[in-house]
């Protein structure tokens, strides 16, 4: 691979940032429509990444350059089938995102700035086949998405952003404390560092206590991210104060760097400490599910409700990569993808109903389906598909999963079915509340419906949806060998799996 | 090791910064010394220093190692760096601390002067090599630096702070000044080559040199000597700020006049590792087993207080001045790592080096920063409110250089944290490793808190900076992302230069 | 040969498409138009299509492979085209346009006409897929889509209160049905490794012992109870009642309320393998055509009746595919898909001339006023309750027949099917006198008037359909059940007995219907006066029937209630539990450092002390320290 | 002669007298002479070691010492001389503002 595609991916977005930031401060306005414009070139980039790609297991357009010789970090990207489908998720993203955010007035140039910014960040973060350079990305994406909180957010920001932070970073020590065993370890049986994924990979031989305590150490650190029960607390907060851009960047590809995480390290990694710890991951997955979609149940606060169905879906996508089994990855990965593009637009739909309505209490809400008719469409379509309705995106991967995860973890899988029960409780009773009946009050009756450029916004989300859930093969046929080849060399490599 | 006893070059930075101090106390003694002279003699003094040290450098592939006036100073590599670092240290507060000089006409000369002074003894601290040497260095730096604290515009906060500041420091140079004498009870030499022939000799053939009046009060290193050790540890330690050895230091910077503060700080604390670096790379070499564990308890102690204690600071120089002493605690594991493998140059030192190095610099810039808010009194954090709207480019340095303190990636601070612990984990401390991340994750707290002052809180604090400042400031921004990037070819060097 | 019959989900599916996109620039009948021509046009290619069938042309049944959709899981877009699915093909698509085409003149006047028909050919589309599908995963996602439409078709008038309402329960309930069948078709991919029926349904007892088989078929009869509307589940559908007269004629009345049967049918090979299931499904189906009927005789509200009716009448479907007469339960299925639409259609047709009133109590007397729906409900009202010639007649008592034929607890079954069929007469009767004989009650100022013609001409077509349907299939000549043999020829199905044991029961039955009309008619030709007078003296009961057995609030009371105090303990239990103690730990490490400030007294002589203490400690640890 | 290890012990002894003399003197100018004393405890110990190796670097470190105690004197006089200005006393422990 001659032309390192890759970096230039991730060196776009720096320069659009670079670029935005220099726009003259006298047109506030102009930041939105030339950030949309430039956050264009990576989704060209990323469209051409998919044609090219072939549908096999390994990683491909594999690039590399040392940093630090010393220590053995290098600057090495590449993508497989696991990582392909989460940057062409935050390609789309990140346009809307900055799209959405178009009514911002308080230094809208920033704003584009840090999102450009955090785009890179977690281009680098799927494509780095490197653990430090891995953990660098995976520790700097925090600081886009910390003053994301801190400058945009409501009232509560600063509270809700350190929460963030700090809760992150705490996981990410201990995975950092990991990755320097690794690197140490294979100091001691090469000679010389490296944290090469690869050479980590095929020269490092742990012993069983070392494996399992690496095991925690990294799980730790993404099921932070993930988040998955109890570690959960940090997501409604900064969801709620977070602006709508930053809702929506973080419910879609963020919380998407755990489960990434989980699959292309702990799994491949520590396959023994991952069968042997299954079941408990499992556990904690499926309370995330049911524990999750009660809280979204109660909840007054209809962001909140989104960011506690989060809590739910993840709970799924963490129940499909440890079910260990290959439809149970393949639909991990595929779930990511969709729950990002069906999230991040509910998160998109709240963001305009506060702007419309400057509340997100669902009690203050009621009848707006009568006139914002088009709002109300998308919000029931995105919820159907967030649901799992077939036919839609939500559906194949859910499905997936539970298929995969009842061939090794069966009552996982059943008490995990309930959350299909349960999601359709709290986002049909929320749409009830919030669209259906008269409008009493006298503001809901003036509330406008989507202006054009808004549905625009939507339409390669609501198109998407659609195309993923009646073609789910045109991301399957590019996932399903990486993940396949990864539980297969699990399983394997292991004893104590029975499909 | 070519010694010859009147080698000028050894010392020609020192001597051209010395030389410039006394031309411009003798211009300072005419009434209307105008600020431009003072610039310019500044301006050549620090350039002649530059071209002596060029001149260092240029010579040293001859003459590998050479020592000057007996062995008292010597010419390596590693003294070259460490001065040049120095140099570096003093430059950037010269620049950031310009104002602060004339807004004090009268006694502008003397401020110049001192600085240059304790530079210069700092300078001649790290490349001394002989402890009489060390000792001198030592005090000319401290003294120099006791009165910088106290001058300028006098405040009930600097004088508290002068006195403390003179009191425990004189207390701690006179500690490792008996630590030596104990040193030199104990093997009859006072250089550090002698010293560490001795301590050879003395593990190598226990009794050996016990000859003399001490005979039979010790096997393998005597008695007295190890308490030396300790205690010329001690003085060193205190000069670095590590705990329990660090009271005086947030009184210091939060007392000192806050234009000076910058480098008050970073030059103390680059001599002192210079000097414990020096101290456990030839001295104490031999004897490094014994010094090791402690030093590891020091530095997880300084890790854990110094971050504890700078969560509740609403002080920002004094909340810098706690983060420093986890700092410190960094830099010793760095140093107590030692030689992992002497052979593959394997050792904590570049780490420690390159952390160091950044750090220091961080150090004086951000200082300086703050002064351009709050100026010399107090730095309460409100100051800040605001900022990252009235003075973008101010509030984005103070950001990127307290983030980079914090360790986050893609900025300088990180690689050095990265290189130390990654060195720590394999000399074996673990333990030591896992709690300074978690602190280190605590840390994220205080150093965030500027940060939410100035980009999350409402305010209307305004200010403005200098054209030169803002240069240094920028570059310094520059060399932090860059060495947080692609730090390869600088940990090369630093490994290149600390061969021994 | 018939690879086009992808055409009949597409005609609807491309109406629904077009509708939403343009619909709301289009003048009123317009829409109506459209979507009527694409479901009569699918209906065509659906004819076409079986006329091979017909024939004999094709055996076994055609498999048309559209696109993958999980190939890892055998899931695609499959039709499989053989006699059950052709059946419920022509069903949906033929009663479907006839419903279509009535809905134009009902709807006439509504703002969101073309909305309404957006909906109705979708629901068509859905309903095609649930029907022709080839393998599990595809009936699942028919299964889920006529969910959706059923909730949209509820919830159509979605500014009053109570339509939203009724569609969200609507779709939670079956949800929870459809939560055992997503977990069967977890178990069905575990022992089969695919959802393709060719493979599952070909001899599954080659793959799954009987445990597995009766666990399957529980969890599928779950998610039929569901969809169908069957005991414990069944409370969605009167409230489903509050959606467009026509669209609870053909979702909730026609079509997709009969989908569990058609499922049950559809996997008979596998309730084939365990007794217990199909014992369940029979019991299950007697249970709720009992209770039903008890609750659909004292309902005052004229849709309430009729969804009643249907679930009553479901019920009877579920004894026979529990009986394993899997073609006698399809073929009541279609006989009850002519008249009860019928019924639906006529009840709407009323409610449209009464101008929206429900309650029978104010009706009364239409006959006159409304010639044609009068005669056709007659004849829906005879064909259900079970006289003959009518289609309902034929198909309840196969069913009865072959229940009993079965023995054991079947002819308990039996008994109790005997009973209902009485009281199903009874209440229709009583339904039909209350709303067309009698002296009026109408409320002043309502005019009634016979339909339009787009609306009484679908009325003719169902009512002829009611009368004549049956012939189908009786004793004598059983032309439906020979056409649907192919599908069941693997299983052991279970016919009604022959000879003079049939002509018996077929007696019996008879009598039974009669006696149910006769009793309807005795009772309520009588004065008003005297039967309050009766009912006040049974009120007290009566009030538990008219509660539906106050099962509604028993799932308030002992579901809803507990479940919902759970959610709000979890979500206490987040905020003071889990959170409290993230936060906690900060509070305490911050609680550390301000102790910690009480050592920096400020005063320089304790700063000393430590620095002493220092040295000394370090003195003493090197001294000791062992290292060299 | 004398033993010189008597005199490394009265030195010693010396050196904990000051740094006894600096933790319990509230006097700044009391707390100069402590470390004064401190500093002689050195000299004493330099003086014996040179001594003790019949070598002259002891001798001449003490010249040096003497030296630097001067100029810190001069120093620390200077700061008590400027707190005395402002607060009148030189009392140590009026100085603990600054804490925390």
């Amino acid at each position: 691979m001659d032309f390192p595609i890759l970096s230039v991916l991730i060196a776009a977005p720096l320069v659009a940032a670079v670029i935005v930031g220099f726009l003259p401060k006298n047109r506030p306005n102009l930041a939105v429509p030339v950030g949309m414009a430039l956050s264009a070139v990576p989704v060209g980039l990323v469209a051409w990444l998919f044609t090219a790609f072939e549908n096999i297991g390994p990683a491909q357009f594999s690039e590399g350059k040392v940093l630090i010789p010393q220590l053995g970090v290098w600057w090495h990207l590449a993508v497989d089938g696991v990582s392909l489908p989460l940057v062409l998720l935050t390609a789309v993203l990140v346009p809307l995102s900055i799209g959405i955010s178009s009514r911002v007035s308080d230094n809208p140039k920033l704003l584009v700035a840090m999102i450009l910014f955090l785009e890179a960040g977690m281009f680098g973060v799927f494509l780095a086949f490197n653990l430090i350079l891995f953990f660098v990305f995976f520790e700097a994406v925090l600081i886009p998405m910390y003053f994301i909180i801190g400058i945009w957010g409501s009232e509560n920001r600063i509270y809700a952003a350190i929460k963030f932070f700090l809760f992150t970073a705490f996981g990410s020590a201990f995975m950092l404390s990991g990755i320097l065993y690794l690197g140490a370890q294979h100091l001691a049986t090469t000679g010389f560092w490296s944290f090469e994924y690869s050479d980590i990979f095929n020269s490092v031989e742990l012993s069983a206590g070392a494996e399992a305590w690496l095991f925690w150490a990294f799980a730790l650190a993404f099921a932070i991210k993930v988040p998955l029960f109890p570690f959960h607390t940090w997501l409604p907060d900064a969801h709620v104060q977070a602006p709508t851009a930053g809702s929506v960047l973080l419910a879609g590809v963020m919380l998407k760097l755990g489960t990434y995480g989980l699959i292309r390290y702990n799994l491949v990694l520590f396959p023994q400490a991952s069968v042997d710890y299954m079941g408990i991951v499992a556990v904690l997955a499926v309370i995330g599910i049911v524990y999750g979609a009660a809280v979204a149940i109660v909840q007054p606060d209809i962001k909140k409700l989104v960011a506690y169905s989060s809590v739910s879906h993840l709970g799924f996508i963490v129940l499909g990569i440890f079910s260990m089994t290959r439809s149970g990855a393949a639909g991990a990965v595929l779930q990511g993808v969709n729950h990002g593009l069906i999230t991040g637009g509910l998160f998109m739909l709240v963001g305009l109903l506060y702007e419309r309505r400057h509340t997100k209490k669902i009690a203050d809400f009621g009848g707006l389906a009568k006139p914002a008719p088009i709002l109300a469409g998308v919000f029931l379509f995105l919820s159907f598909a967030s649901v799992g309705l077939p036919g839609l995106a939500g559906f194949p991967g859910e499905f997936l999963i539970l298929i995969g995860s009842f061939g090794t973890l069966p009552w996982a899988a059943v008490i995990g079915a309930t959350g299909v029960i349960l999601a359709a409780v709290y986002l049909l009773w929320a749409y009830q509340r919030v669209f259906t009946g008269e409008p009493t009050v006298e503001e809901n009756r003036a509330v406008r419906d989507l202006s054009a450029g808004e549905k625009l916004l939507f339409v390669p989300l609501i198109v998407l949806v659609l195309v993923l859930g009646l073609f789910p093969r045109i991301l399957l046929d590019k996932i399903e060998p990486s993940t396949d080849a990864i539980v297969e060399y699990v399983v394997s490599s292991t004893s104590g799996v029975s499909e | 090791m070519t010694t010859q006893l009147f080698n000028l070059l050894t010392v020609a930075p020192e001597a051209a910064l010395t030389l410039g101090a006394v031309l411009v106390l003798l211009i300072g003694t005419s009434k209307d010394v105008r600020p431009w002279t003072l610039k310019a003699l500044t301006a050549f003094t620090l350039a002649m220093t530059a071209a002596a040290l060029t001149k260092q450098a240029l010579v040293l592939p001859d003459a590998v190692t050479s020592a000057g006036y007996g062995g008292m100073v010597t010419l390596d590599s590693t003294s070259i760096l460490w001065v040049g670092l120095l140099y570096v240290v003093a430059i950037l507060a010269f620049v950031m601390s310009w104002e602060f000089v004339e807004d004090h006409q009268t006694k502008a000369p003397e401020i110049v002067a001192l600085m240059m002074l304790a530079t210069a003894g700092f300078m001649f601290m790290v490349s001394a090599g002989h402890f009489m040497m060390l000792f001198l260095g030592l005090e000319v730096g401290s003294i120099s630096l006791y009165i910088l604290t106290a001058l300028g515009s006098p405040s009930k906060d600097s004088d508290e702070a002068a006195m403390k500041y003179f009191l425990m420091g004189s207390m701690a140079s006179a500690i490792l000044l008996y630590g030596i004498a104990l040193i030199y009870t104990g093997t009859g030499d006072l250089s550090y080559g002698g010293v560490f022939n001795s301590f050879n000799t003395a593990l190598e053939a226990p009794g050996l040199i016990l000859s003399g009046p001490f005979a039979g009060h010790a096997t393998g290193v005597p008695l007295v000597a190890v308490v030396g050790i300790a205690l010329l540890l001690v003085g060193l330690l205190f000069k670095v700020t590590a705990a329990p050895f660090h009271f005086w230091a947030p009184d210091v910077y939060q007392g000192a006049p806050g234009r000076m503060v910058g480098f008050i700080a970073a030059a103390a604390k680059v001599a002192g590792f210079a000097a414990i670096l020096r101290m456990v790379q030839f001295p104490l070499f031999p004897v490094f087993g014994k010094v090791q564990t402690p030093l590891v308890a020091v530095a997880t102690v300084s890790v854990i207080l110094g971050t504890l204690y700078a969560i509740r600071q609403d002080d920002v120089r004094r909340m810098l001045a706690y983060s420093g002493i986890a700092h410190a605690g960094f830099m010793l594991i760095g140093v107590s790592v030692g030689f992992i493998d002497v052979t593959t140059g394997n050792s904590g030192f570049p780490g420690t080096m390159f952390y160091l190095g950044t750090y220091s610099v961080t150090l004086v810039l951000t200082f300086g920063l703050l002064a351009v808010v709050s100026g010399d009194g107090r730095a309460s954090i409100e100051q800040f409110r605001g900022l990252g709207r009235s003075s973008p480019v101010l509030a984005g340095s103070i950001s990127i250089f307290m983030l980079s303190m914090s360790g986050m990636p893609l900025t300088s601070g990180f690689v050095g944290k990265f290189a130390v612990f990654s060195t720590a984990w394999v000399a074996g401390f673990h333990f030591v490793v896992v709690i300074s991340l978690v602190m280190s994750v605590a840390a994220f707290f205080f150093y965030l808190r500027l940060i939410v002052a100035m980009y999350f809180e409402e305010g209307d604090a305004t200010v403005s900076m200098a054209l030169n400042q803002k240069v240094v400031v920028l570059a310094g921004v520059v060399m932090t992302i860059f060495l947080g990037t692609y730090p390869g070819p600088t940990i090369d060097f630093i490994i290149e230069a600390l061969k021994l | 040969m018939t690879d086009y019959v992808w055409l009949i989900i597409a005609l609807p599916l491309l109406g629904a498409v077009v509708l939403h996109l343009v619909g709301s620039r289009l003048k009123e009948p317009l829409a109506g138009y459209i979507a009527s021509v694409m479901s009569i046009g699918a209906f065509g290619v659906a004819v076409a299509a079986a006329i091979p069938v017909f024939k004999g042309d094709i055996g076994e049944a055609e498999i048309i492979h559209l696109w993958d959709w999980m190939p890892s899981l055998g899931a695609s877009f499959t039709i499989q085209w053989d006699p059950l699915s052709i059946a419920m093909a022509l069903l949906v698509t033929g009663v479907g346009s006839l419903i279509h085409v009535y809905s134009i003149g009902y709807m006439h006047g509504d703002e969101r006409f073309s909305r309404y028909f957006t909906y109705l050919n979708f629901f068509a589309a859905s309903m095609l897929i649930l029907v022709l599908a080839g393998n599990f995963a595809m009936v699942f996602l028919g299964w889920e889509l006529v969910g959706l439409s059923s909730y949209l078709l509820i919830g159509f008038w979605f500014t009053h209160d109570l339509p939203p309402a009724a569609a969200k329960k609507a779709f939670v309930l079956n949800r929870v049905g459809d939560f055992g069948f997503l977990i069967a078709l977890m178990l069905i991919f575990k022992h089969f490794g695919t959802f393709d029926f060719g493979v599952v349904l070909n001899n599954p007892a080659a793959q799954i012992a009987g445990g597995t088989a009766t666990a399957i078929g529980l969890l599928l009869l779950l998610g039929a109870t569901g969809k169908s509307a069957q005991m414990p589940l069944f409370v969605w559908l009167p409230d489903a009642m509050a959606g467009p007269t026509p669209a609870s004629a053909l979702i909730h009345a026609a079509t997709m309320v009969t989908a569990g049967v058609y499922m049950v049918a559809r996997t008979a090979p596998i309730f084939d393998l365990s007794t217990t299931a199909l014992t369940t499904v029979a019991l299950v189906g007697v249970v709720t055509a009992f209770i039903a009927a008890t609750i659909a005789v004292v309902q005052n509200d004229i849709k309430k009746v009729l969804a009643y009716s249907t679930i009553s009448q479901l019920g009877y479907m579920f004894i026979g595919v529990g009986s394993a007469a899997y073609s006698a339960g399809i073929f009541h299925l279609v006989t009850h898909a002519f008249f009860k639409a019928l019924l639906f259609l006529g009840a709407g047709s009323v409610i449209h001339s009464m101008g929206g009133e429900q309650d029978m109590r104010k009706m009364g007397g239409l006959f006159k006023k409304m010639k044609v729906t009068g005669w056709t409900m007659a004849v829906a009202t005879l064909a259900i309750a079970g006289i003959p010639p009518l289609a309902g007649f034929w198909s309840k008592d196969e069913i009865l027949a072959a229940a009993f034929a079965r023995g054991g607890v079947y002819q308990a079954i039996w008994a109790l099917g005997l009973v209902t069929a009485l009281l199903t007469a009874f209440y229709m009767t009583r339904w039909f006198f209350m709303v067309f004989l009698g002296e009026p009650n109408w409320d002043e100022g309502i005019e009634p008037h016979e339909s339009p013609q787009s609306m009484s001409v679908p009325l003719v077509i169902l009512a002829v359909l009611a009368a004549v349907g049956g012939l189908m299939n009786t004793p004598f000549f059983t032309g439906f059940s020979n056409f649907l043999h192919p599908v069941f020829a693997a299983v052991h199905e279970q016919h009604a007995p022959d000879g003079t044991l049939e002509y018996l029961l077929l007696a019996i039955s008879i009598v039974v219907a009669v006696a149910g009309v006769a009793a309807g008619w005795l009772f309520y030709r009588g004065s008003a006066e005297a039967r309050a007078h009766l009912l006040e003296r049974y009120a007290l009961r009566m009030n538990f029937f008219e509660n539906g057995w106050n099962i509604n609030s028993g799932y308030e009371r002992f579901v809803v209630k507990p479940l919902g105090t759970l959610a709000e303990g979890a979500a206490e239990f987040d905020n003071k539990v889990i959170d409290s103690a993230v936060n906690g730990v900060a509070s305490v490490v911050g609680w550390t450092g301000a102790k910690l400030q009480l050592v920096q007294t400020g005063f320089v002589r304790s700063y000393g002390v430590g620095i002493l203490s220092g040295t000394i400690g370090l003195v003493v640890w090197i001294l000791m320290s062992r290292g060299r | 002669m004398v033993d010189p290890s008597w005199y490394l012990t009265l030195a010693a002894l010396l050196f904990v007298i000051g740094m006894a003399g600096v933790m319990t003197r509230r006097n700044a100018l009391i707390m100069f002479m402590s470390i004064e004393l401190m500093l002689n405890a050195v000299n004493l110990t330099f003086v014996a070691g040179g001594i003790g190796y019949a070598n002259p670097e002891g001798q001449l470190a003490v010249f040096f010492v003497l030296v630097v105690a001067a100029a810190e004197v001069v120093v620390g006089l200077a700061i008590v001389v400027s707190v005395f200005r402002r607060r009148r006393s030189v009392n140590v422990d009026d100085l603990s503002e600054l804490k925390g």
